[in-house]
């Protein structure tokens, strides 16, 4: 079993390669669905239909999907990653402008939920079905029960808007002078993450609690601290750190909608502002960051769990 | 006491999902003549929206789309989800496994914001457009857990004695297989339904999804957010309405989670 | 309309002394990747704020839309509008170079450069023929038309008509002659620009200036929490919500915008005047203007550029009269007929505008459907599907409207108004020299525009921006005039 | 020395009495075992050394280990003996080790907490202690090996007492033997060892002192005289007749597509109508998947299975009436039933869709099938997971016979049977084969396949080594294996077989990849 391990990497290396082969070709027909092209966008009352046409023979619009998509795609082989229809840059540029945002905000939730996480797990793990359990249990359901951005509606109204403590928007701040423009997007993003990721972890403690093993270590004298932490947690991380991996999507979803009300110029706006203007190249290469983040993300998870718990490995 | 205290919960978390639910069906049918002012002003029990129409008239009308979309999301992805995962666990031919998941495995890292923008800017406006979008963004997963969770249990023993006794298939994955998928899928649901809830509304919210001028819940939440100062029910009155369902409907998921947990465990 | 909201403005600042120093974060719509360094490519807002503080034009207009002289300091023609000298002002660049007579014929020439589809003032300057174009001095240039046009110096105070350096290539180092230099810029975030010591008028009291991009509730919010201190374009909930409290102040240029429904004249059923006409009489203006602009705004008259320049004041008020209504309908035989209205998200108000209307021409017998579209693609849509649909028009001269929107060559026509006959006489009426004359027959046109066009102008929005109480010296004017967004004159107090 | 003294322990749970004023004691250098039927508080009893118990059990009584009082009237007093004092070592040492941590870890980090001596321990346990090993993760390990590294964990604690609990099922003779040499070798150290067992011959081979429990009392305790006697197990009988009823020719089982990794090599069987076939081997060799190619589960395999002279297909290719002719009884029984139903509803599904049985009679047969194995009606009236394992042992084979078949594969039955539940079971088989049946018996007690079976094959990494007749193999070995087998079988006796050399505890009899 052990000796699969190799073609296993290569066989996971080689799914990569094809998923994104495919999500790069699904992203191009999705995107030529939308009505309307690059150009045409731009035929509002300051350009005539004239000035249209000739715009859209400068950005190469008027050949064929098929022709553009291989030389997108010869483009991106070279490790260009095109140019941007809308703003002329490359798109490279635009991915490395919107990713800082987008990365700090979704690492810093990340350094509060994680530890946070785990540690409440923890506790209603060790505490299954008590009281403490179930009070935490009803908050974080309840935090994670209500939409993101009635979250923050109601946040910014309070905190930024009645009360004046906190910045409303990133909107003339800079993140360096003024660390508190990442409290109010953390606050929305903690709610739903803190919950999944906790509940994965208390599950995982429950399991683990309750596996002969800790039993066996308890009655070989093994200390309650020790125990939790050296002999519970590395079981009990796992379902967490498999959830983790699969809420990069979901962290995705609520970001956008944080990015739009703190107005943060992050990956999100930058992708659907890519679709809203049909900057296909811009689109595509956000997608492609985006899956070889999320191939990335997965294969890190299933690495890290392997680490945690060899065992899990010969599951798969 | 700790059992009554469990009990009003669960009356608690009911009526939380019911409230929203009932006023989503029947509402469109009352014969509420709904009363017409000017932008947030506080004519009528929750007072008027940015269009000067009454907000509990909206509430009544408005919750179709707002639940309808996302639970006839969820259906459709357990539909097709449900059947590709059964289907993959089920079959002794590995090429139809690998035929019918890895396809999926390729559709997992496509931000799920992309699709449903993309339909929702194509195909402006149309709620089931939107469903079917939100609907097919969730099939990986779904299809996923289904087969992981029949997996476990159609190549487990019981399975083979069941054969062993000559039961017929559809007893077989109905009466059992079916059976033991339900408890992860009821586990599943809870988080799932929020989370369409969830995304349908971020699509409204965010201008991609129904007209700006309809009734839906999540769109009154997202049109009338600046006028929270103005007319606070316009937007807390469907963001509860919205909130009550997803927080019920995960508590009630959790008591049956946590009911069949003991249920299991209490006979073991 | 609605109370006037402190229209700001020096003469409010009551005795406050101007004072200097300081930084202005003004927030604009903003818009992502599209945002533009090159003056002549604009057309966003935000663009126009950013190139105004930087850059200016030969002329300007005032606060009704009626040149005003900027960098050329005065201009006249030769009698029949053909060729026409202008006169520099004495203005430095900031790279210390004058303004000389080359600057502007350069301007001019990369502004209708072929090969540059984008330039955007290209087509309104399509009349300029440069080859006998010339400068006559250093301070004086002369431009040549191939036809008569007594409105040109309108058109040089267009959008993405500004003048920039001789041999100017580099559109990411800017260098102009406004009242701001360029410190950085980056697109869709921020633009950052610091004061001009050496400007030709007054230089600014303010010694940095941040143009930042966001959407509505952001720069709501921004203005509100004191993260910026001017926000454009501001909704009349915003206005209403900000007047409650004490930080922010809204600035209204009245009636300074148009909404309005358009109907294609040469389609069912507004092929037929009647059908028009009894739409015009069935819209509930008060309603609308209540309810989609909040009261912000004051109803139409089915005529852009109320308070403008050549706007024909003298006309009646169009009311609502819906048993008249019935008539025209009944004759056309419209009555229990279904009719779609095409509208979209693509500006404030456009759906809800549409949805109240279809209730109110309900009462008259007729369903009026509305169904949506992109709001990304409706500009182009709008003159091709439906046959009624929303419009929305900013401030520009009502010639200029005329050239755009209404002539059988009209990029943008969207009421498929197509009439030679009217073609030829606004020709002709744009020769006039005599402003009187030239006004008299503008007049004309309007009327019979009110009466038969199928511009149902139901509503003039106020223009609204938001300033921090601090700020002083902001105008209430309507958008693409001279002292809109000028920076250079407001203060900090 | 006395080690532990037990005066007077109880365990009530509610009402509940289930371990009723036991006393008993534990002296240095002596394995004292503690005996008895399944449920009877074994296990209950030699938590309390730890003060340990389950969930709504209450300890009463008085259990003094080591001079310290671990149980009194109030209940537990201290936990402090766990591993310093007391090591346990419990019934499936397998689940008792952590997967996500090495083993060396976990042994140094005991050695740290008990001033122990990992390496000792390791060396005690019979282990390879070189450092790759002690790098490895369980997962990494034979069953046989996660035993004894849960034993020397154990041991790595340095107790003064070791409570083993079960500590020889599942285990084939050869490898149980070397349990028992290694257990005298702990004693002699003058460790103090509790050992709970229903294997009387492994409590024969060990222990000095013995009690016995019944229904949470103790009935008997002493030398190892009080025990039981042997009971006699009732022989099947002969009533086979010559006409081959099922047939293999050269089956050849792999678990992998194409062939890869065979496990059953080329096996040729038969067995005739109301005889009994006993297939023996080493934990691993093969045994139970080559019955399940006979029961048609096993679909990887070549070679041709004939019944009645007809080709038996594959499991889902036989008719109905193939169905109900070739029955299976599993190895993991407990895996076998659907947890949600009642056990008697699930038993009588056989005779409703194999024999077509209306399902109040099908009940009924079901009820009075499981009445005579032992099983009463209300128990198996509940779902699965509230039988004891024995139990539900026996409602697997209900649940086979049910069908009336002509070929009966039993897979190791009596695993978790004391004598009595062996000697219904016994019955039961021995009428159906006087009817005619005829039986396949894996087992790896020889000493009970050489009183069922007419016929026994010997398998070894999936081949077949040697057949023949019961009394010829266990008295005239010709084979290897089997010769270590039936001496390996012996541990009850007096004088105990000589212990193979100690490379030889690490061979297992598993086929090659
Ligand atoms: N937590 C508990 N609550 C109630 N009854 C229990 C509990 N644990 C065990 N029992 C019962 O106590 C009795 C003794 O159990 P114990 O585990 O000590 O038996 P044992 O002699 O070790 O049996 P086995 O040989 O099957 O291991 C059994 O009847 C069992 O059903
Ligand atoms: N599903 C499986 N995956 C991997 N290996 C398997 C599987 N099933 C059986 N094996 C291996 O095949 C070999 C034969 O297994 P089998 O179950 O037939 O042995 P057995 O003789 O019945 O052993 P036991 O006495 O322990 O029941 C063993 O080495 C076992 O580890
Ligand atoms: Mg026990
Ligand atoms: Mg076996
Ligand atoms: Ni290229």
């Amino acid at each position: 079993m052990r000796l699969l391990a190799v073609p296993y990497a290569v066989q996971r290396t080689l799914l990569a390669v094809v998923q994104l082969a495919v999500l790069s070709v699904l992203v191009f027909v999705l995107t030529s669905l939308l009505p309307g092209d690059a150009a045409e966008l731009r035929f509002t009352e300051t350009l005539t239909p004239e000035q249209v046409a000739g715009l859209r023979i400068e950005l190469g619009l008027d050949r064929p999907a098929p022709e553009r998509f291989v030389h997108w795609l010869g483009d991106v082989l070279t490790g260009d990653l095109g140019t941007s229809l809308i703003s002329g840059g490359p798109v490279a540029g635009i991915v490395r402008h919107s990713i800082g945002a987008t990365l700090v905000l979704t690492l810093a939730t990340l350094a509060v939920v994680v530890p946070l996480a785990v540690a409440l797990g923890i506790v209603m793990g060790t505490r299954e079905n008590g009281r403490i359990d179930r009070a935490i249990t009803s908050v974080t359901l309840a935090l994670s029960a209500i939409p993101d951005f009635v979250i923050a509606v109601v946040l910014v109204a309070v905190f930024s808007l009645k009360l004046g403590w906190l910045p409303a928007t990133w909107i003339g701040g800079d993140l360096l002078s003024s660390p508190a423009l990442l409290i109010l997007p953390i606050a929305v993003l903690f709610g739903r993450t803190v919950c999944l990721l906790s509940r994965q972890v208390r599950a995982g403690t429950v399991a683990a609690l309750n596996a002969e093993y800790i039993t066996q270590a308890r009655r070989l004298g093994v200390p309650r601290r020790r125990l939790l932490l050296r002999h519970v947690l590395p079981n009990a991380a796992v379902p967490g750190v498999q959830e983790l991996a699969r809420t990069g999507d979901t962290l995705l979803g609520g970001v956008l909608v944080v990015e739009a009300i703190f107005a943060i110029p992050g990956f999100a706006t930058a992708l659907v502002d890519g679709v809203e203007t049909r900057d296909i190249p811009t689109v595509q290469g956000l997608t492609l960051v985006l899956a070889v983040a999320a191939l990335l993300i997965n294969l890190a998870a299933d690495l890290t769990c392997n680490r945690l718990v060899p065992r899990t490995a010969l599951l798969r | 006491m700790i059992a009554r205290a469990r009990s009003v919960r669960g009356w608690v978390a009911a009526v939380m999902v019911l409230l929203p639910l009932v006023v989503a069906v029947i509402g469109p049918f009352l014969p509420y003549d709904a009363a017409k002012g000017l932008p947030y002003s506080s004519e009528g029990l929750l007072g008027t929206d940015g269009l000067g129409r009454d907000v509990l008239g909206l509430l009544l009308v408005g919750g179709r789309t707002a639940l309808g979309m996302a639970a006839g999301a969820v259906v459709l992805a357990y539909l097709m989800g449900g059947l590709i995962g059964l289907t993959a666990a089920s079959t002794r031919h590995r090429w139809l496994d690998e035929g019918l998941m890895r396809p999926l495995d390729v559709l997992l890292p496509l931000p799920s914001l992309l699709v449903i923008s993309v339909v929702a800017v194509g195909w402006s406006a149309s709620a089931l457009a939107i469903t079917v979008a939100v609907a097919m963004v969730n099939v990986p997963t779904v299809a996923r857990l289904v087969r992981a969770a029949a997996l476990d249990a159609a190549s487990g023993p019981v399975v083979e004695a069941l054969r062993m006794q000559r039961e017929s298939w559809a007893r077989i994955q109905l009466g059992y297989v079916g059976r033991s998928v339900l408890g992860p899928v009821a586990a599943d649901l809870g988080t799932r339904i929020t989370l369409a809830v969830f995304l349908v509304a971020s699509v409204n919210f965010l201008g991609l999804g129904l007209s700006p001028t309809a009734p839906d819940w999540a769109v009154s939440v997202s049109r009338n957010r600046e006028g929270l100062l103005l007319q606070p029910w316009s937007v807390l009155a469907p963001a509860l309405l919205l909130v009550s369902f997803t927080l019920g409907f995960n508590l009630l998921a959790d008591r049956i989670v946590h009911r069949s947990r003991r249920l299991v465990e209490s006979a073991s | 309309g609605a109370d006037s909201g402190a229209g700001g403005g020096a003469g409010s600042g009551a005795a406050a002394q101007p004072k200097q120093g300081g930084r202005l974060r003004a927030v604009y719509a903003g818009g992502g990747a599209k945002e533009v360094l090159d003056p002549h490519v604009q057309s966003l807002f935000v663009d126009i704020a950013r190139h105004k503080a930087m850059y200016e034009k030969l002329v300007e207009l005032g606060p009704d839309l009626k040149p005003v002289p900027r960098l050329a300091s005065k201009w006249d023609h030769d009698g029949t509008a053909t060729t026409w000298r202008f006169t520099l002002r004495d203005a430095t660049f900031h790279d210390g170079g004058n303004l000389v007579a080359e600057d502007v014929l350069y301007s001019l020439s990369r502004i209708v450069d072929p090969a540059v589809p984008e330039r955007v003032a290209q087509s309104s300057l399509a009349t300029l023929d440069l080859k006998r174009s010339k400068a006559i001095g250093p301070a004086t240039v002369e431009l040549v038309l191939t036809a008569p046009n007594a409105e040109f110096p309108a058109l040089l105070a267009g959008i993405g008509t500004q003048i920039v350096r001789n041999g100017f290539k580099d559109p990411s180092k800017p260098v102009g002659t406004g009242a701001f230099r360029y410190v950085s810029f980056e697109a869709g975030r921020s633009m950052i620009a610091s004061r001009y010591d050496d400007y030709w008028d007054e230089p600014a009291r303010i010694e940095e200036l941040h143009i930042l991009s966001a959407d509505a509730e952001a720069r709501a919010n921004a203005v509100q929490g004191g993260q910026a201190e001017y926000a454009n374009d501001m909704t009349a909930t915003f206005a209403r919500t900000a007047e409650a409290g004490k930080t922010v102040r809204i600035v209204a240029a009245k009636a300074s915008t148009m909404q309005a429904f358009v109907m294609k004249v040469d389609q069912p059923p507004f092929d037929n005047p009647d059908v028009r006409l009894a739409f015009k009489l069935l819209a509930d203006r008060q309603r609308l203007v209540d309810v989609v602009l909040a009261g912000r705004g004051e109803v139409g008259n089915d005529l852009f550029g109320k308070g403008y320049q050549y706007y024909p004041a003298g006309l009646p008020q169009r009311e609502r009269d819906v048993d008249r209504a019935k008539a025209l309908l009944a004759k056309a035989g419209l009555i229990g007929k279904q009719v779609e209205i095409f509208t979209a998200d693509a500006s404030a108000g456009f759906v809800e505008a549409a949805t109240l209307f279809a209730e109110q021409v309900a009462e008259a017998g007729v369903r009026l459907k509305v169904s949506t579209g992109s709001p990304q693609t409706y500009a182009k849509d709008l003159l091709t599907k439906g046959a009624i649909g929303n419009h929305r028009s900013g401030a520009m001269t009502i010639p200029q409207y005329f050239t755009d929107r209404l002539l059988s060559q009209s990029p943008f026509n969207v009421t498929h108004w197509r009439r030679p006959a009217f073609d030829s006489a606004f020709a002709a009426a744009r020769a006039v020299t005599s402003e009187q004359e030239r006004s008299a027959k503008y007049g004309v046109l309007q009327k019979t525009l009110r009466d038969e066009g199928g511009i149902l102008a139901w509503g003039l929005p106020d223009y609204l921006v938001a300033v921090s109480a601090k700020v002083q010296g902001v105008q209430a004017v309507p958008p693409n005039t001279l002292d809109q967004g000028r920076f250079d004159k407001v203060w900090l107090a | 020395m006395t080690l532990v003294r037990v005066t007077g322990l109880s365990a009530t749970a509610g009402s509940a009495v289930l371990v009723d004023r036991v006393s008993f004691e534990v002296m240095a250098g002596e394995v004292t075992a503690l005996v008895g039927a399944s449920g009877s508080g074994k296990t209950t009893s030699a938590l309390a050394l730890l003060g340990e118990h389950g969930a709504g059990i209450r300890l009463d009584g008085r259990v003094e280990v080591d001079g310290e009082v671990v149980v009194d009237g109030n209940g537990v007093t201290t936990a402090e003996v766990r591993g310093r004092v007391v090591a346990y070592m419990p019934q499936h040492p397998g689940s008792a080790l952590n997967p996500a941590r090495r083993i060396g870890t976990t042994l140094r980090e005991l050695a740290k907490l008990h001033n122990g001596d990992a390496a000792d321990a390791v060396r005690a346990a019979q282990l390879p202690g070189d450092r790759a090993t002690l790098k490895r993760f369980p997962y990494q390990f034979s069953g046989g090996q996660r035993q004894r590294i849960a034993l020397a964990q154990t041991l790595t604690c340095r107790p003064k007492v070791l409570v083993l609990d079960e500590p020889s099922t599942g285990l084939d003779s050869i490898t149980r033997l070397h349990l028992v040499h290694e257990l005298r070798e702990l004693a002699s150290t003058g460790l103090g060892i509790l050992l709970l067992s229903h294997d009387l011959d492994l409590v024969r081979a060990l222990a000095t002192r013995v009690v016995v429990l019944d229904a949470g009392q103790v009935i008997a305790s002493g030398a190892t005289d009080v025990l039981p006697d042997r009971e006699d197990l009732p022989t099947l009988g002969t009533s086979a007749s010559s006409t081959p009823l099922l047939r293999a020719r050269k089956v050849t089982a792999s678990l992998r597509p194409r062939g890869r990794d065979v496990v059953v090599r080329d096996v040729d069987l038969t067995v005739p109508a109301g005889s009994c076939l006993g297939i023996v081997g080493r934990s691993g060799s093969g045994k139970t998947t080559l019955a399940r190619c006979l029961a048609g589960l096993h679909e990887r395999y070549t070679g041709t299975v004939l019944l009645d002279d007809a080709p038996l297909p594959v499991l889902r290719k036989r008719t109905g009436e193939q169905h109900r002719r070739v029955q299976y009884v599993w190895q993991e029984v407990r895996g076998s039933f659907d947890e949600r139903r009642p056990v008697d509803q699930q038993v009588a599904r056989t005779a409703e869709r194999l024999r077509g049985l209306a399902p109040g009679p099908a009940h009924a047969e079901a009820v009075s099938t499981l009445a005579r194995l032992g099983v009463a009606a209300i128990t198996a009236a509940r779902p699965p997971s509230r039988l004891s394992g024995g139990e539900l042992q026996r409602a697997a084979l209900a649940r086979a016979v049910l069908a009336n078949p002509d070929v009966l594969i039993c897979d190791e039955i009596t695993t978790a049977l004391d004598d009595h539940g062996t000697a219904l079971v016994l019955e039961l088989l021995a009428e159906l084969k006087s009817r005619g049946t005829a039986l396949i018996w894996i087992g790896h007690d020889l000493g009970l396949v050489a009183a069922v079976a007419d016929r026994v094959l010997v398998l070894d990494a999936g081949h077949v080594v040697e057949q023949g007749p019961p009394a010829t193999l266990t008295t005239a070995p010709q084979h290897e294996l089997t010769r270590r087998l039936v001496a390996a079988a012996r541990i009850g006796d007096p004088e105990s077989p000589p212990l193979v050399s100690s490379a030889e505890t690490y061979s297992r009899s598993e086929p090659r990849r």
